[in-house]
């Protein structure tokens, strides 16, 4: 469903549901006023019925009308509850899903992405949407693919990681462009795209490094000395303040929360190779071990 | 035809001449004083209210009459109890089938009639006691409609029998053999000609050569009907407004005895101008 | 003397109470022997069976108790082994339907506090198995696992959990403050239930919110207050549960002690803080889970990037992703 | 610093396990009180619709319009065993009302008409329009409102009819709202076995 059918829905549920409510208290005053006039009109009939057996038929009718009445309440009454119920639980729905899809969410989920990018890094990144990035091969980009993949997996929202993942392994990251193209030919938002592409370790909206660098930047390798870890990697390896890799693509810098052992902290991970006990020279020696590793 | 209120005798106390729990049945002899049952014993009034005698009846009387010879005779649940005129035990007369519980004693050319509330119907014996025959049985319903649970009934001069039958809202005219031979008065709703509530009238007396006297209840009254079911007067003074079931004699002035089941009196009315017969 | 004195005054009251009561009673049987029975009437005539309808079966009765048992279980199933939230969701409309509408909202712990509490002051009072079953067994669960109870079976809770739409934050103080009304609350039930019979009130079951909606009628302040709560209840975590119910302080209580609850795991933890934004009733504190606060609505596992369904999604893609 | 996090563990433990035997031993002696079930009853020698002596009075209809339940979970019973089966029922008919054509009072009491009245036994050929009738009342109809009970009571009814607590409805809550606004204090709680006591009498029969 779309936005404007759930806000759509959502303004219906809540119309009947105002309107049920309206009868419910409508029925109830109705029924508070009238209740002690039929009491009069009855006793009236009551007394007239003892003169005249004539009177009966009126007095029965009235008090059929009166009983089939507040039957007839009981029933509506029964009705517009369940109603009500109904309702209510089409709006909440749709409700909670257009407060889910709205801007403020979008910002939560992109929280999620703490691990792998940083919170100033995350600001930047939003600008780099719009700006060139100085690594950005942008006026080479072949977005023909875009549309290949759109027309593989379909333009509906669930097919967004799906999508996703095939850009991503074309194009080895999640290009600007390509983005935006995607939004043009798909359901798919910007809003939902940078959800789930910041939300999902995996998809990476700059060029990534052929090794990625994991610096632990949990609480114990921050008192350990992780952002010293960090700027003396980042001097080395000459990457600019806003951008995690290098201008070789050969590293990715990415500060995580915590890789789990605290005991060796300072920690960072080259890949898979794990190593402790750092120091910013010792740290450079571990980047450069992969490097030497690299058959050139 | 007017009627006003004599004297009130007897009441709920403690005292000889007064009532603890229960006033059944009244009953009036030839000088005219007042045989009145209740809780378990007989009391006697002189015509001018006094208590004459009292005595001891062997279980809780359901009513009391007079016979001929001047016996009493107080039947109870499965027997009738005989005393002479003095108050002394005479016989108890025990038939568990046809007494199971006696709420009216009637005597006429030396047959008694013994009304059952709980076969609804009066048996007739003779004098020596032998069983002649069952009144008012013969119908659908096997027996009187006295959803209250007395039958009363009234003997006139010519041995016809008059009872009432509440469920029917009617007093029926029985033979003394059991044939049917009329009832007058029927349900007129509030209108007070007829007989009003669920089931009225629930007792009567003979009032006179052409006369009816009937009792109501809910709300309690007293009426005097001719045989053709024309009213004739309303008593309706002072009762309280439970009581039900109120026996009711006549004597030969025309003096009407209503007995209040829930006050325990008997109230006594005579009629403005003399009686009328 | 005094001695004797004070004996004869009880005495004298006692037989003043004897008598109020005979006065009160008066006998209710009238001799209608006389009235006609099956075997005069004739024609046939059968006296139909007065009509009776029974009370519910006793098997319905344990049934409730087997069934509330049940929904705890799974309750405490679904939030602590699976952590899923849509499946508790599940339990909850679930429970909203059983014991909520189809019960009528009668088989309810909340109330069942004034039975406990007249049952074991009135020496004469008589509690239904039930009433003691449905009082206890939450409060036991919640001393192992926390407040079970809360989350996905108190149809009260259920109520107002499904219709959290924007929660606010309750700021700390104006909560804590708020959140002793709910033990004024529970000390006027106790109170009320403890007068003597006649003027005993049952002020729970009086101002339960939302047992109207349960039975699609009641007073209209009952109603109105019902309304109140679940429009609140918008933008406010389940405000009776938090703020009002008295039965929820027992258990907040009972879950001080409880070692197994709902956790936000040390190990796995990122302090992203996402789980505290997530919780509608500010039961996350310094990023720790804590147990009295907790409705066990498993939301923080909803929104846990580690842990939860989306971790769980998030696992699989990876997968996915590799096979490629 | 184990010893200590031990300590704390055993500690708790202590507490759990009195709070758990606390409550355990709160809950048996409960059980043990808890003999026999009870239910809301309407007394009907208190109920001032039934009680005896209460005459002209309107009849009391509090049990229809406080009970919780949409359609009050007090109805009237009518116990044939008492019932007299007259012609003219007061709870039937009401007896105020004028005598229509047929002899009969032209109006029914009962304003949800949910009393059936049924001829039964022979008929009197002598008198056809006079017999016994058979009054049932239907319980989907009947909203307890006690007029028929307050009729039928004495001296004019025999009280058959009372009025009784219809347990497939009765939501037994813990007080009963028509209990608190009963004038008599005739709704009161009874052991389910004696709130039954019109089956029993018949089992008994």
């Amino acid at each position: 469903m779309t936005s404007a059918q759930l806000r759509r829905a959502a303004w219906a549920a809540g119309a009947v549901i105002l309107a049920g409510i309206a009868i419910l208290t409508a029925d109830w005053v109705i029924a508070s006023i009238r209740a002690p006039r039929d009491d009069r009109t009855v006793k009236a009939l009551q007394q007239k019925v003892k003169e005249d057996p004539a009177v009966s038929a009126k007095l029965d009718a009235e008090q059929k009308r009166i009983t089939d009445a507040r039957r007839a309440r009981r029933i509506r009454d029964r009705a517009v509850g369940w109603t009500l119920i109904a309702c209510s639980a089409i709006f909440l729905g749709a409700v909670k899903r257009l407060i889910a899809r709205s801007a403020p969410k979008a910002v939560e989920m992109s929280r999620i992405a703490a691990p792998i990018s940083t919170g100033k890094k995350r600001k930047r990144k939003r600008k780099t949407c719009c700006g060139a990035h100085a690594h950005d091969p942008a006026a080479a980009l072949d977005l023909g693919f875009v549309d290949e993949a759109v027309a593989q997996h379909g333009r509906g929202r669930e097919a967004a990681i799906p999508l996703l993942q095939a850009i991503q392994q074309h194009y080895r990251y999640l290009p600007d462009e390509a983005m935006r193209r995607l939004c043009e030919i798909t359901d798919i938002t910007p809003a939902e795209i940078a959800g789930t592409s910041s939300f999902y370790g995996q998809f990476r909206s700059t060029p990534v490094g052929k090794h990625i660098v994991r610096v632990c930047h949990g609480t114990a390798c921050h008192v350990a000395g992780a952002r010293q870890i960090s700027d003396e990697l980042r001097r080395r390896l000459k990457i600019p303040e806003g951008f995690d890799t290098d201008a070789d693509r050969m590293f990715t810098l990415e500060e995580v929360a915590c890789l789990g052992c605290c005991s060796l902290a300072p920690v960072l991970m080259v890949d898979e190779h794990t190593a402790g006990r750092l120091t910013p020279a010792t740290a450079a020696a571990a980047l450069e071990e992969v490097e030497e590793k690299e058959p050139a | 035809m007017q009627y006003r209120q004599l004297r009130i005798i007897s009441g709920k106390g403690s005292g000889p001449a007064e009532f603890r729990e229960a006033l059944r049945g009244i009953a009036l002899d030839k000088q005219g004083r007042l045989y009145a049952a209740g809780d378990s014993e007989v009391k006697v009034f002189d015509t001018e209210g006094a208590l004459v005698r009292r005595w001891p009846a062997a279980l809780a009387p359901h009513s009391v009459a007079v016979a001929a010879d001047g016996a009493v005779w107080v039947g109870q649940t499965g027997q009738i109890e005989i005393f002479n005129a003095e108050g002394k035990p005479r016989r108890v007369w025990k038939d568990g089938a046809r007494m199971g519980r006696v709420t009216s004693l009637g005597f006429f050319n030396g047959f008694v009639l013994v009304g059952n509330s709980a076969e609804r119907c009066i048996h007739r014996f003779d004098a020596t006691g032998k069983f002649l025959n069952t009144i008012a049985k013969n119908n659908p319903l096997e027996g009187l409609h006295i959803p209250n649970g007395v039958v009363d009934f009234g003997i006139d001069a010519h041995g016809v029998i008059h009872v009432a039958n509440p469920g029917k809202h009617r007093v029926e005219r029985f033979s003394l053999d059991g044939a049917l031979l009329g009832h007058m008065g029927k349900f007129t709703g509030p209108d007070p000609t007829g007989f009003s509530g669920c089931c009225n009238p629930t007792n009567v007396a003979v009032a006179g050569l052409n006369l009816l006297c009937v009792t109501e209840k809910a709300g309690p009254r007293a009426k005097i009907y001719d045989y053709a079911g024309q009213l004739i007067a309303i008593i309706d003074a002072g009762f309280d407004p439970l009581t039900k079931n109120m026996d009711v004699a006549v004597d030969g002035r025309g003096r009407v005895f209503v007995s209040d089941t829930a006050k325990l009196a008997i109230f006594v009315f005579e009629p403005v101008g003399g009686p009328l017969s | 003397m005094p001695r004797a004195l004070r004996a004869l005054s009880v005495v004298v009251l006692l037989l003043a109470a004897a008598a109020a009561l005979c006065a009160q009673a008066i006998e209710y049987s009238r001799p209608v022997e006389t009235a006609p029975q099956q075997e005069t009437i004739g024609g046939g005539y059968k006296t139909p069976a007065v009509q009776k309808p029974l009370p519910r079966g006793w098997w319905l009765d344990i049934l409730d108790v087997v069934l509330l048992c049940a929904a705890m279980g799974a309750s405490v199933w679904i939030v602590i082994k699976r952590r899923k939230r849509r499946w508790l969701v599940g339990l909850s409309i679930a429970s909203l339907a059983y014991f909520g509408f189809y019960r009528e909202g009668c088989i309810c712990p909340i109330g069942s506090i004034q039975n406990v509490v007249v049952a074991l002051a009135d020496p004469k009072y008589s509690i239904p198995m039930v009433a003691i079953a449905v009082f206890f067994m939450p409060l036991v669960v919640a001393v192992f696992f926390g407040r079970a109870f809360c989350g996905g079976v108190c149809p009260l809770g259920a109520m107002q959990e499904l219709v959290v739409i924007k929660p606010l934050r309750v700021p700390k103080r104006l909560d804590q403050g708020l959140g002793l009304l709910k033990y004024v609350y529970l000390a006027l039930a106790i109170l009320f239930a403890l007068k003597p019979a006649l003027t005993r009130d049952f002020l729970i079951c009086r101002f339960d919110p939302f047992v109207g909606f349960f039975r699609f009628t009641g007073a209209p302040y009952m109603l109105a207050t019902g309304g109140v709560f679940l429009i609140g209840g918008m933008f406010i975590g389940r405000p009776y549960c938090r703020y009002l119910c008295p039965y929820g302080g027992l258990l907040s209580w009972c879950s001080r002690l409880a070692r197994k609850g709902v956790t936000i795991t040390p190990d796995k933890e990122l302090d992203c803080g996402l789980c505290t934004e997530a919780c509608p009733y500010g039961a996350i504190d310094q990023m720790r889970a804590v147990g009295r606060k907790c409705l066990y609505c498993a939301r923080c596992y909803a929104s846990c990037p580690c842990d939860g369904e989306l971790a769980q999604a998030k696992k699989a893609l990876v997968g996915i992703g590799g096979a490629q | 610093m184990s010893d200590a996090v031990s300590r704390r563990e055993l500690l708790s433990k202590l507490v759990r396990g009195s709070v758990l035997a606390g409550m355990g031993g709160a809950a048996l002696f409960l059980v043990k009180k808890a003999n026999g079930e009870i239910v809301w009853q309407v007394d009907a020698s208190r109920c001032v619709n039934s009680r005896l002596g209460e005459v002209g009075v309107e009849a009391c209809t509090l049990c229809t319009s406080e009970c919780v339940v949409s359609l009050s979970a007090v109805r009237a019973v009518n116990d044939f065993s008492k019932c007299g089966r007259c012609n003219v029922c007061p709870a039937y008919f009401d007896i105020t009302s004028a005598v229509n054509e047929l002899g009969l009072p032209s109006q029914k009491l009962c304003p949800r008409d949910a009393i059936t009245r049924k001829m039964i036994g022979a008929a009197d050929p002598e008198d056809p329009a006079n017999n016994f009738y058979e009054y049932v009342i239907d319980e989907e109809k009947c909203d307890g409102c006690g007029r028929c009970v307050m009729k039928c009571k004495a001296p004019l009814g025999l009280g058959s009819i009372t009025l009784k607590v219809r347990y497939n409805k009765c939501l037994d809550c813990n007080r009963c709202a028509i209990s608190l606004s009963c004038p008599k204090d005739a709704v009161t709680q009874v052991p389910k076995m004696a709130g039954l006591e019109i089956k029993l009498a018949e089992h008994t029969e």
